[in-house]
């Protein structure tokens, strides 16, 4: 096995090994932290798809601000000085539904995924993909681009407005 | 309005825990054992519980069962900074119940010393309230000046701290042949520092941002509270128990009484009692060099201590003088024997203390530790 | 003003509630006043405009044997003059009104002759003790106090 | 990517290669600690005028190794109230957070671990995994200090990043490019090809000097207070929160900690060196310079600006927790957009 092969089923593990944690940890902190490795292995993905720029935002995006956002969020509304914080989102007929739906997809997936008859191309390695994405956000996803930037601004303006009403 | 008001104002509106936190009695800030309940919203104090006790040491228990020299050395353990201070009210009340005239050369060689340990108080004390505001290097600057004064005093009575120099009618030690120029030198050294340390830390913007518009404390309320010494002097009350309340020979020296005048910040704030301490040096200065020109060189400093020390049944008198905190009174009722019945120290700490949870309500919890270096506490003084 | 001057205003103004004037060097000259009217005349010590006695310098606890007494160190800022208040009240009803409403700082010194004679000062908003612990027994500068043999398990006498 | 990393020219592309570009700035960082370490007691000693210390070896240099094993002998206390697992996690995810920006820092012209083009978003996206460390730890020890400590640490963290991201971006519009390496190759020549002053260009470029300068200056003060360091070691603040979010951590664990700031402090200023002062430029142009040399003058400059930070450490008083966030977000922040827009106006005039 490659360097390459190596690291995609390492990241890989990480990935499915944390996103577990998250979903069943009976503590919402260990989630909220299980979180990080779930996103960095994920981020790891895209290194190996030679997505660099998207693997950096990856961390910047989620680690840096979400799941920070996630755990004040945490921290601030439970009582956050006892360590027992508890998920109570493992009831029983929720559990059972959950499971179901997940069930469903996960062979659904599995049955498109061993059918499908996949487009190999060699990998390419491109050198920038920084200038290829800008290249295209402003040419021609110009639109989604300012779409998505006039939504940011709704939203900042809105949580501003929340946040000074109170 | 400033800006910590305006955060107040937009956190009250709001509606969130509050947290008990525990502030001591090992803190490192402190300054000493000190207990603080601190109930805290966010970061802005909302009440605050002072716990003191933790270096009770039975003081006023103990006098009682000694005679009046013997409690000269507790007194050194009140406020164990400026020990020369706490003496001198202690053992000008039993001169006084014993109606003794100090010899002249021990008045100055008195004002000598308390003047100096004054100083080395003040160094104290505004060192570590930079040292609150996060300021490590003029710490150190003060603790080196120090030495040069506690050199003398070690020269004089064979201690750095506690001194026991003072005694009921006179002196433990008569001073050595160069202590006048080793006292002149050394204020030299307390003044260059004191320059330094006013460009350094004390008109830094960052630790006037920090101390200034804190902590204000009305002079209304300072008297209410019976605060004194620099606390009080802060808030602009221009009183000294040295010139308002004069004993021993204070009334031969020209000095300068300094008060808080609001130059950066409100009238009362933390940097206006720490402004106050700067120029008090100062102004000790003076006092030293015009005692030492004034000062006789021959006489003996033990004639006038008396052999045998019963003062008359029932004769009780509150002295107080000002130490470099405030006032420091002893209250000292006798019953005829060797022994005194009862001594009461009126801790210049523990009062000042006292207005502690007054001031410090709704500032942020960086600023209680700045207010409570601001008014300058010895928790051997305030548990006694 | 001198002692014997406010001696005087105050006598106009309390007749019996004021016991005893002495002046006797080299002690401070006092003036001694029945307990249960100590708040009023206090009252008049600080708020009258001639006396104006603003400052608080001392409260004090003694142990008089059959009794204990509370002396109050009063400085006016305004006329520059003092004046010492004493009175006395018996061991086994140790009430008298409290002062911490006229002066702020009788607070502490209140609850600390309350923690060390155990006189109660009736109006105090938080009479506990402040320099032993919160649990401790007895009130230990009174002359007849013994010494416990020990406290939470450690031994006392050293 | 290969050709700026001298281990896989000799050693060719395997396994070997990259354990030990990976492994080469832990080596650095140890000395490198070490010698912070030394500086920081010295430096601090001849600034409060006194000698510091000087038991250990000659003149006490050896005292940062006493050190060293001091805390690797010290008993590791675990608080009993702490959430253990979280507790012993959380200094390997700050140190973790610290060591990842190694990976693209351009030692020399021959050494870079890793020559990614995204280097300086990189180092900025590896640095909130510190943050989430720092979260972790605070929270865990069951301590209201910590907690106090650990939010202001992350409030302080996410505030300074915008200005200092600012203030990168800057130079990633007058280089175009976020690769260190290309960065650091638009600014070989004298030290006025520096971006500090306004990067390569003749005359024209000198109206933009002050906005380049105002920018190095607004990353400087942003990377104080993302390592927190006085006068904002506010996280820290010993004298209102003991020690901030480390303050249960003893032995090995703290040690971990300790080196994750001093980390940290190197790489702020490997940043600050890269894209302001020229990386591994000699500034005399041609002067002094080639592999070595360029190795010299990166470590060189980075201990001057590590020097600087000591400098302030123990020069300044503390900022309050409100009075930082007003200088972040009032201050710098709009002055970096200023600075950013003039810069890019600069960059589309040229």
């Amino acid at each position: 096995m490659d360097l390459v092969g190596l690291a995609f089923y390492f990241l890989a593990a990480l990935i499915v090994i944390s996103a577990a944690i998250v979903v069943f940890s009976k503590n919402i902190m260990y989630s909220a932290f299980s979180l990080m490795f779930t996103f960095f292995g994920v981020a790891g993905l895209y290194v190996l798809l030679n997505a660099d720029f998207l693997a950096v935002t990856q961390i910047m995006v989620y680690i840096g601000g979400i799941l920070v956002l996630i755990i004040f969020g945490v921290m601030l509304t439970t009582r956050i000085t006892g360590v027992d914080v508890k998920s109570n989102s493992l009831g029983k007929i929720q559990v059972g539904i959950a499971g179901l739906l997940s069930t469903i997809i996960a062979i659904s997936l599995i049955v498109v995924f061993s059918s499908t008859k996949w487009f190999l191309s060699e990998p390419k390695v491109s050198g920038d993909s920084t200038k290829l994405i800008g290249n295209e956000l402003l040419t021609n996803y110009l639109l989604a681009f300012e779409a998505a930037s006039v939504l940011l601004l709704i939203a900042i303006i809105g949580a501003a407005f929340i946040a000074r009403r109170k | 309005m400033n800006e910590t008001k305006k955060i107040q104002l937009e956190y009250s509106q709001m509606e969130s825990d509050r947290m008990r936190l525990n502030v001591g009695p090992q803190h490192p800030s402190t300054h000493g054992v000190l207990r603080l309940e601190v109930e805290i919203d966010g970061e802005i104090v909302t009440e605050v519980i002072p716990h003191i006790g933790y270096l009770h040491r039975c003081f006023e228990k103990h006098c009682e069962k000694m005679t009046y020299p013997q409690v000269i050395p507790y007194v050194d353990r009140l406020d164990y900074i400026s020990a020369m201070n706490n003496e001198w009210p202690y053992v000008m009340a039993v001169e006084k119940l014993l109606e003794i005239k100090v010899p002249e050369k021990v008045e100055y060689i008195r004002v000598i010393m308390a003047e100096l340990n004054r100083i080395a108080n003040h160094q104290i004390a505004v060192a570590t309230f930079g040292l609150d505001a996060g300021a490590f290097t003029p710490f150190l600057y003060f603790f080196r000046d120090r030495e040069y004064i506690l050199w003398i005093m070690e020269k004089c009575s064979g201690a750095r701290l506690l001194f026991n120099y003072f005694w009921i009618g006179g002196l433990a030690h008569d001073v050595y042949p160069s202590f006048k120029q080793e006292v002149l030198d050394a204020i030299k050294q307390v003044r260059k520092t004191n320059a330094e340390v006013m460009n350094l830390l004390i008109y830094n913007k960052i630790f006037i941002d920090r101390t200034a518009n804190i902590g204000i404390l009305p002079a209304d309320v300072a008297i209410n509270y019976a605060c004194s010494g620099p606390t009080l002097r802060g808030s602009g009350v221009k009183w000294d128990l040295r010139k308002d309340d004069t004993y021993s020979i204070y009334n031969r020296f020209d000095f300068n009484i300094p008060v808080g005048k609001g130059e950066v910040g409100q009238l009362g704030d933390c940097w206006d009692r720490n402004i106050v301490r700067m120029y008090e040096m100062e102004e000790s200065c003076k006092i030293i060099e015009q005692a030492v020109a004034q000062m006789p060189d021959t006489g003996d400093v033990k004639e006038a201590i008396p052999a045998k020390l019963r003062p008359p049944k029932g004769a009780e008198i509150y002295q107080r003088a000002e130490n470099p905190k405030g006032e420091l009174g002893f209250y000292v009722v006798s019953n005829g024997t060797e022994k005194p019945d009862r001594i009461k120290a009126r801790g210049t700490s523990f009062v000042n203390l006292s207005v502690l949870p007054v001031i410090s309500k709704g500032y942020m919890f960086a600023d209680l530790i700045l207010i409570l270096g601001s008014i300058d506490i010895v928790l051997g003084e305030v548990d006694r | 003003m001198l002692a014997n001057e406010i001696y005087e205003i105050l006598k106009k103004e309390f007749g019996d509630g004021i016991l005893e004037f002495k002046e006797e060097a080299p002690s401070d000259p006092y003036i001694s006043v029945e307990p249960s009217k100590i708040f009023d005349i206090c009252h008049t010590l600080r708020d009258s405009s001639e006396l104006m006695f603003d400052y608080l310098m001392c409260l004090s606890g003694l142990d008089l044997g059959e009794s204990l007494g509370i002396v109050y160190h009063l400085y006016s800022f305004k006329h520059t003059h003092k004046i010492v208040i004493k009175t006395t009240v018996p061991k086994e009803t140790p009430t008298l009104p409290s002062v911490m409403h006229l002066w702020r700082t009788a607070d502490w010194h209140e609850r600390e002759a309350f923690d060390l004679y155990g006189m109660i000062f009736s109006g105090h908003d938080n009479l506990i003790r402040i320099l032993l612990p919160y649990d401790w027994e007895g009130y230990p500068m009174r002359k007849d106090y013994n010494e416990p043999e020990e406290y939470h398990g450690m031994r006392v006498p050293y | 990517m290969g050709e700026t990393n001298f281990l896989i020219k000799l050693l060719g592309d395997n396994l070997i290669t990259v354990l030990l570009i990976s492994a080469l700035p832990l080596g650095f960082l140890v000395v490198y600690a070490l010698l912070a370490i030394l500086g920081e007691l010295k430096i601090s000693a001849w600034m409060q005028e006194r000698v510091g210390p000087m038991r250990t070896g000659w003149k006490g240099v050896l005292q940062p190794l006493a050190e060293v094993i001091k805390l690797i002998q010290k008993e590791d206390i675990t608080p009993d109230a702490a959430n253990k697992p979280l507790y012993n996690l959380a200094p390997y995810i700050v140190f973790t957070g610290a060591y990842a920006a190694f990976a693209v820092i351009p030692f020399s012209e021959f050494f870079v671990p890793s020559g990614i083009n995204l280097g300086l978003f990189y180092i900025f996206a590896v640095g909130s995994i510190g943050a989430i460390g720092i979260v972790m730890g605070g929270w865990a020890s069951n301590n209201k200090y910590t907690l106090l400590g650990a939010m202001r640490s992350v409030a302080q963290l996410i505030s300074y990043e915008i200005p200092g991201a600012m203030a990168i971006l800057s130079i990633a519009v007058l280089s175009s490019s976020l690769n260190m390496q290309e960065i650091n190759k638009a600014q070989t020549g004298w030290f006025w090809n520096w971006f500090m002053f306004g990067g390569p260009g003749s005359y024209e470029k000198l109206w933009v000097i002050p906005f380049t300068l105002g920018l190095t200056l607004i990353y400087m003060i942003a990377s104080l207070a993302e390592t927190n360091r006085t006068p904002f070691d506010i996280p820290e603040g010993e004298s209102e929160l003991v020690a901030g979010y480390h303050t249960e951590y003893s032995g090995m664990k703290f040690a971990m900690f300790f080196f994750a700031e001093y980390a940290n402090m190197f790489v702020v200023a490997a940043v600050l060196v890269t894209a302001f002062m020229g990386g591994w430029n000699s500034p005399f142009g041609s002067f002094l310079s080639g592999p070595l040399w360029g190795a010299f003058w990166f470590i060189g400059k980075s201990f001057f600006v590590i020097f600087v930070q000591i400098w302030l450490r123990w020069t300044l008083p503390r900022l309050r927790v409100d009075q930082l966030m007003y200088l972040g977000w009032k201050i710098l922040l709009p002055v970096s957009f200023i600075c950013f827009l003039f810069v890019s106006l600069f960059r589309m005039l040229n």
